[in-house]
């Protein structure tokens, strides 16, 4: 009873009244300005169809994917205050992260929760499949969570060189080795050999695609430097933006779909 | 208001908001491809994957092995041709020896045995050592380009590039 | 019998397999949506992964931190394929039956309030994913090798696992089709998929009967093309990246018969009995023939058939076309795997001098 | 007003306008970004050198082109007409061999497809066959005999490809020899032009073409430029940045283009060659440009290239600052801790690599420096990293009582130069701060204290031996001849003296003025009687001769300083001093009533030995009570690295206000800084002058502002490996003992030689090659018991005071110097073939060697080493280089060579083969040589 009417007296205080502008969600008017009131909240309709409540229909991997986005970008900020992208400290910092630093899972956190990301990504995407859900209205929706897929996988790439090890800097290497055979613009590619005006070389391995990518032509610090920009300061930049417009749409287009 | 001066007005207004825009575009792409031209860097920091190695009159008939300590290059002089071949086994990466008494090149590790030109004949080696680019300078000395590679099993030692006539 | 399994697991041999699988999957998915066949799958596979587990060259490589999410994924994949065909498998049947899609009933169409059904129930989720995040860092700790090293190279040095498939397409193609222009497809071909699927059913509930092009094209290349190659590129390449048996021990000597030969060199020396001509183009000419047929003279000839005609009246010329290369382009992957393994053919068309290899 | 459309608040036709007047300024600044970015002032400076070194190139060209015989290749041309015709006659056969050579590709392009299968089956099956036996499998045996016939048909596949690949060789060769007549003369023409199609392809890159333009166009410029920055990393050599050192990076390189290249010897700067190739960023040389750079010896900011004054150049004179100003708008640079050297201390950067070493070769100005602050003994007051081991510079002062009297001693510190022009003691008193009454009144009660304080200390000391007078000129003949000189300066032989510039030993001038004639006869007869670690070795003298020196130096005299009488020391002013000493730690009250506690003499004797460490007599000279001080001065060691700002520069406006500006003015007068500064006297400048001369100023500058504290890492730095170590071990005893200042060793000093430039073998011997000259045993025996060798000399091995372990030192220098090994064994290298010794004899007779080598053989006066001691003294390998060509070990040595280019003058002996010879005469020496050593009564010139 105490513990009831001490709730009650909080509630009345003005602080509480200035937070949130509602009564307990109990009654029609409170659940629907709980939603509407709330600037995270109201990412969501006040009302949707049960469909789209229901675990059997939508999988929830996309809610899981945006959890765990959000999960990715707060120990990824934690990480980042005790590792150096430099070839000096890289790797012992990773060491530190494991050995000493406190909460020693931050870093197991992390990169599970990047490849959980990967995982529920591409089952998000099998599901919206599945369904049907990218059929009009919602065409555009699906191209930005295809861009949103390719960003996740690049994301977790260019995460997977900053350890600094040797699984890091040769699983870079083979996929920078990619780069390198796109056509005409890497020195690798078809067509590379043909792009030379006199002893002007158009394409070369000092000023192609891999080159750009790597800031060198070899695994160096250059691009783990380069590397560490792209996975936490611009691809998440560009990953966010996207989300809001793929968030935008998916309440535009009239939630979460179901039969017309 | 006369048919004329509208459709004046209404060009001049199409020309102010082009030029607007146009310049806008330019100036938007310029500014663009700067930030392009910012993610090539000026300088490099890279090993020297170049070196001279001396003139052609240098080297006589057989293996020089001067470069094969700090560059990991051999220089053959053979029927003709000198070429710059690589000192690792293509085996598993370790370095083979010169042996001057069987003209071959022998690695201590497993045993691949490759000819005097590159071309491997015995152990487990899979395939014959790699060249690099070599190339003469207007001084007359020779330049081995080490990021560039040339494999004999792509066909690629008829390359102008992978052999000196001397 | 482990020998036999690392002897079927090749991909020679698995590839069709499961080619036939994924056949007999998509043909009956209402027996293989069944409740039924769920539980018999699931006596059948728990005791199998078991032993496959036990096997101490399989268990290494099994438990590697970084093959921890391949299996979630594959736990994942299988229950939630045979979860959809089971809720399409029930659609379909209404729909026979006239009363439509589960999702359709007005029961499931009420409007329910978003607080607390659809908080909570995100609420629950996050919790349940945070615990187990934290459980799997617990117990899996991220994997830390020696430290960076460029002048000495792991073998074999893989990519990140959600790219292996891309690596084992290494094997068949050259990097500039295998990591560049196929995955670029990918991309492309998904973003065009809604621009290309103008069947207006199936939207919003789980069917196989109303959409079966766009159900057995994009289950063929999630499930076969991509899923299965990286689990070839996980479990089964190792060193050099050589086959390996899910039960072989990694033996860095192993040594596969491969010698694989041009089409230009059939052609010129055993078809023709001469020698190979000097111009690269006149060389390769059959070949490029070849391939430009493939991607050029295919695409109308099909459109003349029954098929065809159909789909064009159904959904016009442009996205006719458009869906035929992509899935002439999809399709060339495992072309080129039964050309390599039927013929040990190398390259169809083989210009090293440009580094244009096909 | 105009009326707007309803829901509009601005004009459309306004807004569009705005929007173009921004867009367009936009699109101007976004130009403008471009062409910022873009022009620098480096590239400039590169198209300049371009076009050098196209003009360079097109005289090569030119050259080249001449230097082709135009005729030849003329009638090589027509030739080749002739060549082709004939080849085209065989054009039938020539499409023959093409015919079969295709055959042969085709069937070694299908042979390699087999064998490639053959080969991937034969190592599959291999590896079946390995696991099969491995787990003992049933099915083993087929395994194996598949792999048997696998490998049977690899084998054959083999062959035959040897066998097509032989055919291809074959008919490459059949065809080469139908078309031999063209492909001779076109080989021909091509080795005749080559040089001259290369420069023309590099005169062609020089052109500023299109595609030139293209390549270095903006945005672009990424692709393949040619205008670049070009730099060096140096891994090896650091910039502190205090957290951390990082690699330099120098980028001089991009301006300096030809700094590498010889050729551009003529250019101006920055398009010169260095000056110094061979030794500096050449190639090969010691200090190639890859691992050096330029910034490790020039000092300066190597990694900025944008703008000349932010690079550090600094200039040499106030001429080329005013050129550099006109052209470059230079200034000082700003913020920067190091700025360029002026290129004349450039020397100065190579002591922060090469440590620990007494000499660097090609450092002339370096070691003209450091030579002076050895001379002067900066490193007694001042410590410097690296000289700890030296001596104190000054005598030491334990037994003076005995050696001058008191009125001299003050005179002198009063003035050492009015005693001695040439004395190196600094004079601390008169000078321009403390020439006033008030402070001199205050020196005269110092020095008149020291000498109290230290005559007390002073402990006694009776000379052995008495003056009995002597010869003054035989005395004189003596000192010039016996080897004095090498150390010391002689007044009366003032020419030869400034010729040999010693300076170990004092010049000895007006040396009757100064002491005690028993003294000097004691000190000269045995030095280290007197003073046991003294440096000054014995010279063997008889006593005649002894005291013979003796009156010669005793006839030098400065009689106007014998006439000077040092002023009494002013109680007042003693007592005011002590006062001052004495309140620092104490009220003014308890000072007093602890002065007047001391005596008259106390006081005197506290003065002496507070004055004694206020001027830091301690330093240079042994007083006892001073043992374990600090030096006075602060330490020297990383003086070139101290900022600026902590350098007082007082008033003096003059001083270029820079490091070595500062070092410089401070060497030449130390006591400038407190010109027109008010100082109480205890505070005084105290650092003495030592007078000296500009290019000892300026020298010692560079030698101190090469004392940085930059830390080279060790694989940067000139690490002395095993060898190198144990020579600058000796080389360090050898300066110590003055060695040098006699023997020139391997070309390094010997300075008394200046004397002997008429003729080098009047001299001291020159130790070319000593260590392969000599036995071990032999040279440690004889460090400490000198023989004459060469009778001829006049100048005298003296014997050192050395120590067991000093002689070592010296030895073992000398054997790594040469590279030598310990010992060569006496015993094995007499082994006489049958008629060798009677060749040999022959030999010696027709080579009369026993006209000079008499000792032993015959009664005339020897002109040359006895022999008989050579089998103990010399290496046998010595001693044929030696016959083989004397010159070539010791230039201008009497030692006839009687194997002129290697032809006998004796071809009738031993066939006239030189080595055979030779080596009888090695033999001979050793056959006939004596294994004793000369004792003290040997006679040396007589057969033993």
């Amino acid at each position: 009873m105490a513990a009831k009417g001490l709730a009650d007296k909080v509630r009345e205080t003005q602080v509480w009244k200035s937070i949130f502008r509602h009564g307990p969600p109990d009654n029609a008017r409170n659940r629907a300005a709980v939603v509407a009131g709330n600037v995270f909240l109201h990412l969501h309709p006040i009302k949707l169809k049960k469909s789209g409540v229901q675990l059997g229909y939508t999988w929830c991997m996309g809610g899981l994917t945006f959890f765990i986005f959000l999960a990715l970008t707060v120990s990824g900020v934690l990480l980042m205050f005790y590792y150096r992208p430099t070839a000096e400290y890289a790797f012992n910092d990773i060491i530190a992260l494991r050995e000493h630093v406190p909460l020693g899972i931050m870093r197991e956190i992390h990169r599970w929760g990047a490849h959980a990301m990967v995982i529920t990504t591409w089952l998000h995407m099998f599901r919206v499949f599945m369904t049907g859900s990218y059929k009009p209205p919602r065409e555009f929706n699906w191209g930005v969570g295809v861009i949103l897929l390719v960003l996740t996988l690049l994301l977790s790439f260019t995460g997977y060189l900053l350890p600094w090890d040797q699984l890091a800097i040769w699983a870079i290497t083979v996929g920078a080795n990619m780069a390198k055979a796109t056509p005409f613009l890497g020195h690798g590619g078809p067509g590379a050999s043909l792009a030379q005006i006199g002893d002007f070389v158009l394409v070369s391995d000092k000023n192609d695609v891999r080159f750009q990518l790597l800031a060198g032509r070899f695994v160096g610090e250059p691009a783990l430097l380069r590397f560490y920009i792209l996975h936490c300061v611009f691809i998440p930049l560009v990953v966010g933006t996207l989300i809001a417009v793929h968030f935008w749409r998916v309440r535009k287009d009239g939630g979460i779909s179901a039969p017309l | 208001m006369s048919e004329a001066r509208q459709s004046l007005n209404r060009r001049e207004f199409f020309s102010y908001l082009t030029v607007a825009w146009v310049a806008f575009g330019a100036a938007c792409g310029g500014m663009l491809s700067l930030a392009f031209r910012y993610s090539y860097p000026n300088v490099n920091f890279e090993p020297e994957m170049e070196f001279i190695a001396g003139t052609p009159d240098m080297y006589e008939e057989g293996v020089d092995e001067r470069y094969k300590n700090g560059m990991g290059v051999w220089m053959v002089k053979l029927e003709g041709k000198l070429f710059a071949l690589s000192n690792i086994c293509t085996h598993l990466g370790c370095i083979p020896n010169w042996l001057p008494a069987e003209l071959k090149f022998k690695c201590p590790c497993h045993g691949s045995g490759y000819y005097m030109s590159g071309i491997n004949f015995e152990g487990p080696a899979p395939r014959p050592l790699e060249r690099y680019a070599i190339n003469l300078t207007p001084e007359g000395k020779i330049k081995v380009d080490k990021t560039k590679v040339y494999r004999w099993e792509k066909g690629q030692w008829d390359h102008p590039n992978s052999y000196l006539e001397v | 019998m482990r020998e036999l399994i690392n002897w079927i697991a090749d991909p020679i041999r698995s590839f069709p397999i499961v080619c036939v699988l994924f056949y007999l999957m998509m043909k009956y998915y209402r027996v293989v949506g069944s409740k039924k066949f769920l539980y018999v799958a699931l006596a059948v596979i728990i005791p199998t992964a078991v032993w496959f587990a036990a096997d101490p060259n399989f268990f290494t490589i099994l438990i590697l931190p970084d093959n921890i999410p391949i299996i979630i994924l594959l736990v994942l994949v299988g229950y939630l394929t045979w979860f959809s065909l089971h809720k399409a498998a029930i659609n379909d049947e209404r729909i026979e039956q006239g009363l439509g899609p589960v999702e359709g009933t007005p029961e499931n169409r009420e409007k329910v309030w978003c607080w607390p059904n659809l908080v909570y129930t995100e609420l629950f989720a996050i919790i349940a994913a945070t615990s187990f995040l934290i459980v799997w860092a617990i117990l899996f700790k991220a994997p830390l090798e020696e430290p960076a090293n460029p002048t000495w190279a792991p073998n074999p040095a893989k990519a990140p696992w959600y790219f292996l498939g891309l690596q084992e397409m290494l094997v068949y193609f050259d990097p500039w089709m295998a990591g560049v222009v196929l995955p670029g497809v990918v991309v492309v071909g998904l973003i065009a998929i809604p621009y290309i699927d103008t069947n207006p059913k199936g939207n919003g509930y789980y069917t196989i009967a109303e959409r079966p092009v766009a159900q057995w094209g994009f289950q063929f290349g999630w499930l076969v093309l991509w899923i299965y190659l990286i689990i070839v590129g996980t479990f089964l390449r190792g060193p050099n990246w050589t086959f390996y048996g899910p039960f072989e021990y990694w033996d860095y000597h192993k040594v596969v018969a491969e010698y694989n030969v041009n089409l230009s060199e059939f052609m010129w020396i055993k078809w023709l009995n001469t020698a190979m001509p000097e111009n690269m183009f006149v060389r390769e000419i059959l070949g490029i023939l070849l391939s430009l047929a493939y991607m050029i003279v295919l695409p109308p000839l099909t459109a003349a058939t029954k098929y065809g005609k159909m789909m064009i009246e159904k959904v016009g010329q442009m996205r006719y076309y458009i869906f035929v290369v992509l899935l002439l382009l999809m399709m060339s992957l495992p072309i080129k795997m039964v050309l390599r393994w039927l013929f040990s053919l190398k390259y169809i068309v083989a210009l090293p001098e440009l580094e244009l290899n096909l | 007003m105009k009326k707007l459309e309803p829901g509009m608040a601005y004009d459309t036709n306004k807004l569009n306008k705005i929007f173009a007047f921004l867009s367009v300024l936009f699109l101007m600044i976004t130009v403008w970004v471009f062409l910022d970015d873009y022009i620098r002032p480096w590239k400039a400076v590169q198209l300049e050198a371009m076009q050098i070194k196209k003009q360079k190139l097109q005289a090569k060209l030119e050259e080249a082109e001449k230097e082709i015989n135009k005729d030849k290749l003329e009638s090589l041309k027509k030739k080749m007409a002739e060549a082709e015709k004939v080849v085209a006659e065989r054009r039938k056969e020539i499409r023959k061999v093409e015919k079969e050579q295709t055959v042969v590709q085709k069937k070694l392009k299908a042979e390699t497809i087999l064998n490639g299968t053959l080969n991937s089956q034969v190592a599959a099956y291999t590896f079946k066959y390995e696991q099969a036996q491995l787990k003992n499998k049933s099915n083993k045996a087929v395994i194996f005999a598949k792999l048997k016939e696998n490998k049977k048909l690899f084998a054959e596949s083999k062959d035959r490809m040897k066998e097509y690949q032989f055919q291809k060789k074959a008919l490459f060769k059949k065809k080469e020899k139908l078309q031999k007549e063209v492909l001779s003369i076109e080989r021909e023409i091509k080795s005749m032009t080559t040089t001259r199609d290369l420069i023309a392809k590099a005169v062609e890159k020089t052109k500023m073409g299109p595609i030139f333009a293209l390549r270095n166009s903006p945005l672009i410029d990424y692709l393949d430029p040619t205008l670049k920055i070009e730099q060096i990393v140096l891994d090896n050599i650091t910039d502190d940045r205090y957290f951390q050192h990082v690699p330099r990076v120098d980028r001089c390189i991009t301006c300096h283009t030809f700094i590498d290249q010889p050729g551009y010897e003529d250019q101006p700067n920055p398009h010169k060659t260095h000056p110094n190739l061979d030794l500096m960023v050449g190639k090969d040389s010691p200090h190639p440009m890859k691992s050096t750079g330029c910034t490790t010896c020039h000092g300066g900011e190597g990694h900025r290239v944008n703008d000349f004054t932010s690079v550090a150049h600094w200039p040499q004179n106030e001429e080329q600052k005013k050129e550099w100003i006109e052209k470059y708008d230079w200034h000082e640079p700003h913020r920067i801790p190091s700025p360029m050297l002026k290129v004349s201390q450039t020397e100065a950067s190579c002591v922060k690599c090469h440590q620990g070493v007494e000499f660097i070769p090609g450092a002339t100005v370096l070691n003209e420096g450091r030579r002076n602050i050895e001379k002067y003994g900066c490193y007694g007051c001042h410590k410097i990293e690296g000289w700890e081991h030296k001596r104190m510079p000054g005598p030491s002062l334990q037994k003076i009582a005995s050696k001058i009297d008191k009125e001299f001693f003050k005179n002198w510190v009063w003035d050492p130069k009015s005693f001695n022009p040439h004395a190196m003691m600094p004079r601390f008193f008169g000078q321009s701060n403390n020439s006033q009454p008030k402070h001199m009144v205050k020196n005269v009660a110092e020095v008149n204290a020291m000498a109290e304080f230290i005559w007390d200390k002073s402990k006694a000391y009776k000379p052995f031996m008495k003056y009995t007078g002597g010869d003054v000129e035989r005395g004189k003949e003596l000192t010039a001849q016996v080897g004095c000189m090498g150390c010391h300066g002689v007044q009366g032989m003032e020419e030869i003296s400034d010729k040999i510039g010693a300076y170990a030993g004092p010049y000895l001038y007006g040396t009757g003025s100064k002491v005690d004639p028993d003294w000097l006869v004691s000190w000269l007869k045995k030095p280290d009687h007197y003073q046991e670690d003294t440096i000054m070795p014995s010279f063997r003298l008889t006593d005649r001769e002894v005291n013979d020196i003796a009156a010669y130096l005793m006839t030098l005299r400065n009689k106007k300083f014998e006439g000077y009488r040092f002023e009494e020391m002013d109680k007042e002013a003693r007592d005011s001093i002590l006062m001052g000493y004495l309140s620092a730690f104490d009220t003014e009250e308890g000072a007093r009533a602890k002065l007047a506690k001391m005596s008259d003499r106390e006081r005197t004797l506290e003065l002496g030995y507070r004055s004694v460490g206020k001027y830091g007599c301690y330093s240079c000279h042994n007083i006892d009570g001073f043992e374990g001080r600090a030096p006075i001065g602060p330490e020297l060691t990383h003086e070139g690295s101290k900022p600026l700002t902590q350098f007082g520069f007082g008033l003096q406006k003059q001083v270029e206000h820079t490091r070595d500006g500062w070092i410089k003015a401070h060497l030449l007068d130390p006591r400038r800084w407190d010109i027109g500064i008010d100082k109480p006297f205890k505070d005084l400048t105290r650092m003495p002058n030592f007078y000296l001369t500009e290019r000892e100023a300026e020298t010692m500058t560079v030698a101190i502002i090469g004392q940085v504290n930059e830390k080279i890492p060790l694989k940067g730095v000139k690490r002395l490996n095993a060898n190198e170590k144990i020579v600058e071990d000796g080389m360090k005893v050898v300066n110590k003992f003055n060695c040098i200042g006699c023997h020139q060793i391997d070309g390094y000093r010997g300075d008394i030689l200046a004397k002997y430039e008429d003729d080098l073998n009047e001299g001291p011997p020159r130790l070319n090659g000593e260590g392969h000259r000599v036995q071990l045993d032999w040279f440690h025996y004889f460090l400490d018991n000198v023989y004459p060798i060469r009778p001829w000399l006049k100048v005298r091995m003296p014997s050192y005071n050395l120590t067991d372990k000093e002689r070592n030192t010296i030895v073992t220098m000398f054997q790594y110097k040469a590279e030598q090994k310990a010992l060569v064994d006496r015993s094995k290298v007499v082994d006489w073939q049958p008629g060798e010794k009677e060749a040999a004899w022959k030999l010696w007779e027709e080579m009369a060697c026993a006209s000079c080598h008499t000792a032993g053989f015959n009664n005339d006066d020897p002109s040359a080493p006895n022999l008989y001691f050579a089998r103990r003294r010399l290496r046998p390998s010595w001693i044929k280089k030696w016959l083989y060509d004397p010159q070539a070990i010791l230039p201008g040595t009497l030692m006839p060579n009687f194997w002129v280019d290697g032809e006998s003058t004796s071809p009738d002996i031993l066939g006239g083969d030189p080595e055979r010879q030779i080596d009888a005469l090695t033999k001979l020496m050793y056959d006939f040589g004596t294994e004793k050593l000369p004792t003290k009564n040997t006679n040396y010139w007589s057969k033993q």
